[in-house]
């Protein structure tokens, strides 16, 4: 027994565990954890069994399908199952009070399910079904948990069917030109194809996931669908939900056309298909990192980091070298890490004080340090500052991006850093420091079951940012199998003959810089601590009913310079089209009048109409 | 002058000419009684239609009245047999229609098609 | 062995130029206002007299730790930029490094300035991330176009690219348009006046220092001074072919920081929204422009 | 061997003996209507295996075709009896607790004439014959439509007998056009003979005989009467007339372009008009508020979609044209079913009053998913295989006209799929307004279930389905000959 078939077969009995016990919430919880815990494990159990492949009994259109496990989604396999695992624990207590709980976790399993599908898939056909169940359950799992959930849902819903119609065209397009379903088939004959034939499959593929991983032309459905539901899903969507057409545009750019296929294609003569992607990637990079300024709602802000976060993904695998391929690689598995800490703190907040609005929070450190502490690592790891994971990737893509002769795509990285900075430091501020108001007193820490996520996620962000090598191993190997060159790598960093990164050596320093300044530190006397209301203010007192935080317009100044190049292309592009589909409908449904008499017309109108054509056609 | 007038394209330009005659009363006239009666113009264009199809010039009708009567000296009965089903069949449609006209008339106190346009769109 | 001398002593010989230099420039700023100033090792003084404050405020653990990352940040910085005769770790970590370790000081700062809960401390450190995100990006544009030309990112293969070619090989000479991109952008990273929006004391009683004090301030102050000197050692070693020995080092420093103060003793200081537009829209297309002629 | 007559006479005789009997079997007429469906159903299951080797031959009334009339039961007349028994016998159950009132014995009547039509025409190897039951089918078709006698209903029934008119007035001039051309009614003489005909006659009788059976088939220009009656008729009545009426006109056309005319070079015109029928379909319903309209222009999407699977010239085409249908007759006849008795117990038509209904009518809700997601062509469920096969044949020709018309047809899914969430959404929306509503009866639900069976569990019958469509598909391809007959 293929322990795919276990994975899934778990993950299926999930839904109907979830859905029999509907009734006793506590069996409920503890069922779906350990479905979970069990995923995992088998998860992480299966690097001993890469390359096995199953077939399953029936047949689609004479051809078999079936799963295969490959380095590739075993790396994608251990993040589903791992962040699923730690979203379920935390939202143990999360979910407590809220109703809706069954329809949670139901849909939880199947979206799990059809993630799992997707990714050991080795054919067309049951990679389209499961990628159809999963967008089915991502839909199903944003339209609840908030005001105006289903209206977000339904937008996400609008650009997921389209981008699933065009990928079946694909996929039947491709078993007509191939004859076969099978990956590995399609790999071999691929050569065969002419030019502009592979072009368009390629693009057909490359949009159809790139709606899924929210690309910047398609991008504007994630930031209300991901922020208007639960919070535990908007740390479980932008951790791993966007990553999948992430897989999808790896496994297709690089396992089935292979980069020989994908460089041969070239628009016009000279800007090679790379290029034009990596652009695409670059505007996702750049345009949410600065609309995420102008967010005043938490989950909002991280949503807009989650597309522009895909950004830098899409734009290592645009670059093409070894180098960049293995960022982008490693930039999901970061990115993973620290936006669903920074989340699961953001989550935590709202569990305390009931609301995420940045202008209404602040000076949470003093009640709440554990979620302080994860925000803060959180932070540093999305701004992408050494100790953390997000640096490492970084650097790759940036490595990447300059020696591989793209000065105008990393200006677009730079320029999107440093909007992440900015964006990010404003999170941090306008929740945990400044005033504390009076309303968050008695605001006290979460409870256990919600601490133990943060810390894992903590250990990860850091030790992945110390020792990256212990990713790096995993893809060095998948960029083997995809036949691209690995990247040398070792436990602390990389050594290539252009230069060496040291991640070690690094923290190593930045550890004796604080000792050093610690020892200073200890120099001068005792230090005193004050309430926050003994403060400067001009000479006038702070007490509780003035207490003020600067909050509100945080970065104003960048808004006002930023303010004439936002033109809300994208909004105005996106009403411009349901205009147009409504006026359309409208006016064909003007067809039937209601009135026999021209009803008997357009019959004789046909008559007469099918007589000049056929007489030209017998 | 009779050859070229012969039986059957009189007979043929006749019954499309009702056809076309009955379909005009259906598409032009607002009244609903009036379309029942283009209808039933119409059928009985095709039934005429019908009928010329099966006459043999100089031949009896179909019916061993007298005695010695070859069957060859008949017009084909076949289609005199499909009019009969036609005749029956546009009877029957055309009274089921007034039925109904009836009582949407008590429903909507009007004949007009153009008044009757509730379901639209 | 040396290594270890090094690694001791160059702290030490950094915060003494360090000082030394914000002493000269408070002597130098006065003598354009036409005062005398304070003598050179005014800010030694200052310095040894906060660390000896018995009463340090300290609004919470943050506002601790804050202190500890923003030096830790700063040495951190000093020992990866290549330094006469002192290059051990350039090998460990590349320019990209560098610009990315600069970040630390100013996070540090900022959570500690956050926790002190003062709005004029928010607004500085707002304003600071404001002119940050202003002045990274033509600085950094510069670096790419340098890595570009030479295909490494390291700093010190950089600074030997430069020296290798004398005079002419400088960076400033080579690229020019990138070389005053950069100064530019320098005298926005140093905060000096026209840039100076964060500390800003008439608007925001100096901004995020506004709650520091006793020894927080004096280890801001040495931070100060550390992180002027490797900030114009960055500059040095990109644009004016780094230094060979420790003489020739100091005149380049002094002459770098004494144009840039000159700038600053003249100038007033610019609106936040108005610097962040100078900097994308002077420095940013000359920026843009060099690595259009490195590229045809 | 049975005697597939059966499928046309046991109907026949029980519609005339329940109206007999209606005096003093009262309400009890519903049970004779029963059996004979039951009748009907285990006739068309016992003919399936037997048909599939051999087409039967039955004459009627001793008189040898030509000149007599003969039922050529091929596996094409065995799968649409069994899709039309099966499909009748569940709305029938249906209609026990739909269809209220003392004049129940005259629904059923026309109920099983509507049946007797159907079989009919699917099963008869006469011209004229097919006529006879075409009228049959129109007749009680028209009536049921207006049998609840509400302003609606009888509007849409006039209107829809006047365009029925209209077509039966086209489909007896081809008929009589054919006579007199190739002097005989039977189909595989006349397929035999119609290559002989001048070519401006047999464009005059194949326009004559498309027009006339498309305005039953609804293809676009045609169908103008579909949206009134389908959305005023009583919703079991919906359901048959979505679920195999309209397939089984459209299957007549498409029997008689490919075996007895043998017109194939039409078929590029056809897949077009098909294209059109299906994008008209669509993007009318993407605005209707009403939600039996809704279903209605879903409809001829539907037929749209079928439709040029069925012109793409090939039997993968046809096949796939075939699964589509099963899958249409039994998504549409949930959609339609349930919202019968949405309609009953909310008292409205729009679906803007069923806000919430999910949580008072859960099981009917969630059927309603069911067929949706069907219909959209949504994975596990039998319509995804359906689209599936539709899309492998139209890519297969190769032809950039069908690539560009596929793209549309996902297009059309693309705007289906938008309509039904929307109105999913309203149903299951958090703050429902519906209080005082229970779940409809179990009867109905037990009906709507086995249609779901067969899309739940279609996949798995798979490797069966595929071989007699593929069968029925060789069938229709192949030219109709005298030898086969006798």
């Amino acid at each position: 027994m293929s322990i795919v078939l276990n994975l899934l077969s778990i993950a299926l009995a999930g839904v109907v565990l979830n859905v029999l016990f509907s009734k006793s919430k506590i069996v409920q919880k503890y069922v779906s954890l350990l479905i979970f815990a069990g995923l995992t494990y088998f998860s992480f159990v299966m690097y001993s069994q890469v390359g096995e492949h199953f077939d399953f009994p029936f047949q689609i259109a004479g051809q078999s399908i079936g799963f295969t496990i490959t380095w590739l989604n075993y790396y994608f396999g251990i993040m589903i199952t791992g962040i699923t695992l730690l979203t379920v624990i935390f939202s143990l207590k999360y979910m407590e009070g809220k109703d809706g709980s069954t329809h949670y976790y139901t849909v939880l399993s199947l979206k799990t399910f059809g993630m799992l599908g997707v990714i050991f898939s080795s054919d067309l056909i049951t990679f389209f079904v499961f990628w159809e169940i999963m967008s089915w359950s991502t839909f199903g799992l944003m339209s609840t948990g908030g005001k105006d959930a289903p209206k977000s849902a339904f937008k996400y819903f609008v650009f997921a069917i389209t981008a699933s119609m065009i990928l079946m065209a694909g996929v039947v397009l491709s078993y007509s030109l191939f004859g076969s379903f099978d990956f590995a088939v399609i790999h071999d004959k691929i050569g065969s194809l002419s030019l502009p034939m592979t072009g368009f499959l390629l693009s057909i593929f490359i949009v159809s996931f790139s709606v899924e991983s929210a690309v910047f032309p398609v991008h504007s459905w994630l930031p209300d669908g991901y922020s208007n539901t639960f919070t535990t899903f908007t740390a479980y969507l932008s951790g791993i939900s966007t990553r999948i057409g992430i897989y999808g545009i790896i496994l297709f750019l690089f396992g089935i056309f292979g980069i020989q296929t994908v460089d041969k294609l070239s628009i016009i003569g000279k800007i090679n298909f790379r290029y034009v992607f990596g652009v695409f990637a670059a505007l996702t990079m750049v345009v949410p990192t600065f609309t995420a300024l102008y967010q005043h709602d938490a989950k909002k802000l991280i949503a807009w980091h989650s597309v522009g976060q895909g950004g830098y993904m899409l734009i290592g695998l645009a670059s093409g070298s070894a180098l960049g391929i293995a960022g982008g690689m490693f930039h999901v598995l970061n990115h993973m890490a620290y936006v669903v800490l920074i989340v699961f703190a953001i989550a935590a907040v709202e569990h305390r004080t009931g609301t995420t609005n940045l202008n209404k929070l602040g000076g949470l450190i003093k009640k709440m340090p554990v979620s302080y502490l994860a925000l803060l690592f959180g932070i540093i790891g999305l701004a992408g500052l050494p100790p953390m994971n997000g640096f490492v990737s970084k650097w790759f893509i940036y490595r990447a991006l300059i020696l591989g002769g793209y000065p105008f795509l990393a200006i677009a990285a730079v320029i999107g850093t440093l909007g992440t900075i900015l964006s990010v430091y404003k999170l941090i501020h306008n929740m945990f420091l400044g005033q504390l108001p009076e309303r968050y007193n008695n605001v006290k820490e979460v409870g256990f079951s919600m601490q133990l996520p943060m810390w894992i996620l903590m250990i990860v962000v850091l030790g992945l940012g110390i020792f990256p090598g212990a990713a790096m191993g995993l893809i060095a190997k998948i960029q083997v199998a995809l036949g691209l060159t690995a990247v040398p790598y070792s436990l602390h960093g990389i050594q290539t003959a252009s230069g060496q990164l040291n991640m070690l050596v690094v923290s190593a320093v930045f550890i004796g810089g604080i000792f050093v300044t610690w020892i200073i530190y200890l120099l001068g006397s005792r230090r005193k601590h004050v309430s926050q209301y003994n403060n400067y203010a001009a000479g006038n007192f702070l007490d509780k009913k003035v207490a003020y935080n600067f909050n509100y317009e945080f970065y104003a100044a960048m808004e006002h310079v930023i303010d004439p190049y936002r033109k809300k292309i994208i909004q105005r592009t996106e009403q411009g089209i349901a205009g147009l589909t409504d006026a359309v409908s409208e006016y064909i449904r003007r067809i039937y009048t209601g009135m026999i008499n021209t009803y008997g017309i357009y019959v004789i109108t046909a008559f007469i109409v099918t007589i000049i054509i056929l007489k030209e056609l017998i | 002058m009779n050859g070229v007038l012969s039986i059957s394209t009189v007979l043929n330009f006749g019954s499309a000419g009702l056809i076309v005659l009955g379909l005009y009363i259906v598409f032009t006239q607002k009244n609903l009684i009036k379309m029942v009666i283009g209808i039933d113009i119409a059928e009985t264009g095709v039934n005429v239609l019908l009928v010329s199809t099966g006459y043999i010039k100089g031949n009896t009708a179909p019916i061993f009245s007298k005695a010695g009567l070859q069957v060859s000296s008949m017009v084909d009965p076949v289609p005199q047999a499909l009019v009969l089903t036609s005749i029956v069949i546009g009877f029957g449609v055309s009274a089921l229609a007034l039925a109904m006209i009836i009582k949407l008339y008590e429903k909507t106190g009007t004949l007009d098609t153009s008044k009757i346009r509730g379901l639209k769109w | 062995m040396n290594v270890v001398l090094w690694i001791i002593f160059l702290p030490i010989i950094l915060f003494v130029i360090g000082t030394f230099m914000l002493g000269y420039s408070r002597k130098f700023i006065a003598r354009i206002e036409r005062r005398y100033g304070p003598p050179i090792q005014q800010v030694f003084y200052d310095i040894f007299k906060l660390m000896n404050k018995k009463t340090n405020i300290s609004h919470g653990w943050m506002h601790d730790i804050a202190i500890l990352m923003l030096l830790g940040g700063t040495l951190l910085t000093m020992y990866f930029v290549p330094v006469p005769g002192f290059h051990f770790f350039a090998q460990y970590g590349d320019m990209l490094v560098i610009m990315y370790i600069l970040l630390i000081p100013a996070l540090g700062m900022a959570l500690g300035v956050g926790e002190t809960a003062n709005p004029n401390g928010s607004i500085g450190i707002s304003r600071a991330l404001m002119m940050l995100a202003g002045y990274d990006i033509p600085f950094v544009l510069t670096f790419i176009g340098f890595a570009m030309i030479n295909h490494t990112t390291s700093m010190y293969d950089l600074m030997l690219a430069q020296q290798a070619g004398g005079i002419a090989g400088w960076g400033l000479i080579s690229q020019p348009l990138l070389g005053i991109a950069a100064l530019i952008a320098l005298q926005g990273m140093l905060g000096e006046k026209p840039f100076e929006v964060m500390v800003a004391p008439h608007e925001i009683a100096t901004g995020p220092m506004t709650e520091m004090g006793g020894k927080y301030l004096g280890i801001m102050m040495i931070q100060h001074a550390i992180g002027i000197v490797v900030e114009l050692t960055i500059y040095i070693n990109l644009f004016l072919g780094g230094a060979v020995n420790w003489f020739e080092y100091i005149v380049k420093l002094f002459v770098l920081f004494t144009m840039l103060l000159s700038v600053n003793a003249v100038f007033g200081r610019f609106r936040t929204d108005d610097a962040v537009r100078f900097m994308w829209k002077i420095p940013l297309p000359l920026a843009i422009i060099g690595i259009l002629f490195i590229i045809f | 061997m049975v005697n597939p007559i059966l499928l046309i006479i046991v109907p026949l005789g029980t519609a005339f003996l329940i109206s007999l009997t209606a005096s003093f079997l009262k309400n009890s007429t519903k049970y004779l209507a029963l059996l004979a469906m039951i009748a009907n159903v285990w006739v068309s299951i016992k003919l399936l295996p037997e048909v599939m080797q051999h087409s039967i031959n039955v004459v009627i009334a001793g008189v040898k075709p030509p000149l007599g009339i003969n039922l050529f039961v091929g596996p094409s007349g065995a799968v649409f009896s069994i899709l039309i028994s099966a499909a009748g016998l569940l709305i029938l159950l249906y209609s026990f607790k739909y269809i209220e009132g003392d004049s129940q014995h005259k629904y059923y009547t026309l109920f099983l004439l509507l049946i007797t039509g159907s079989h009919g025409m699917v099963l008869t190897g006469d011209v004229f014959n097919l006529f006879v039951f075409f009228e049959i089918l129109a007749i009680s078709s028209y009536i049921l439509v207006g049998y609840e006698g509400k302003r609606n209903g009888l509007e849409a029934a006039v209107k829809y007998l006047i365009l029925g008119s209209i077509g039966s007035v086209l489909i007896l001039v081809a008929v009589a056009l054919i006579y007199q051309e190739a002097g005989t009614l039977n189909m595989a003489d006349l397929a035999d003979k119609f290559g002989m005909i001048d070519p401006s006659k047999r464009l005059m009788i194949l326009v004559f005989f498309i027009t006339g059976m498309g305005v039953e088939a609804a293809v676009f220009p045609l169908n103008s009467w579909l949206p009134d009656a389908h959305s005023s008729a009583p919703s079991s009545i919906s359901a048959m007339l979505s679920g195999f009426v309209i397939e089984v006109a459209l299957i007549v056309i498409v029997k008689f372009v490919y075996s007895i005319f043998a017109m194939t070079e039409i078929l590029g015109f056809l897949s077009l008009v098909a294209v059109i029928t299906l994008l008209v379909g669509e993007f009318a319903a993407f605005k209707q508020a009403n939600i039996k309209r809704v279903l209605a222009y879903s409809s001829i999407g539907q037929i749209g979609l079928i439709l040029f699977a069925m012109s793409l010239n090939s039997t993968g085409g046809i096949n796939a044209g075939l699964m589509q249908i099963v899958n249409h007759t039994a998504s549409k006849s949930i959609l339609f079913l349930v919202a019968g008795f949405l309609i009953v117990r909310t008292g409205s038509y729009q679906i803007s009053d069923y806000r919430g209904i999910a949580k008072k009518m859960p099981v009917s809700a969630f059927f309603f998913v069911i067929g949706v997601l069907s219909l959209l062509g949504v994975p596990p469920f039998f319509g995804f295989f359906s689209k599936l096969a539709i899309i492998i044949a139209a890519l297969h020709t190769g032809s950039i006209f069908n690539t560009v018309m596929v793209f549309l047809v996902l297009l059309g899914t693309v705007i289906e799929s938008i309509y039904f969430l929307r109105i999913i959404q309203v149903m299951y929306n958090r703050d429902g307004i519906v209080d005082s509503v229970k779940e409809a009866p179990f009867l109905p639900l037990l009906a709507i279930a086995a249609f779901a069976v067969v899309i739940l569990a279609g996949f798995l019958v798979l490797p069966q389905i595929t071989g007699y469509t593929g069968g029925v598909a060789s069938e229709i391809v192949r030219k109709m000959q005298m030898a086969q007959v006798f």
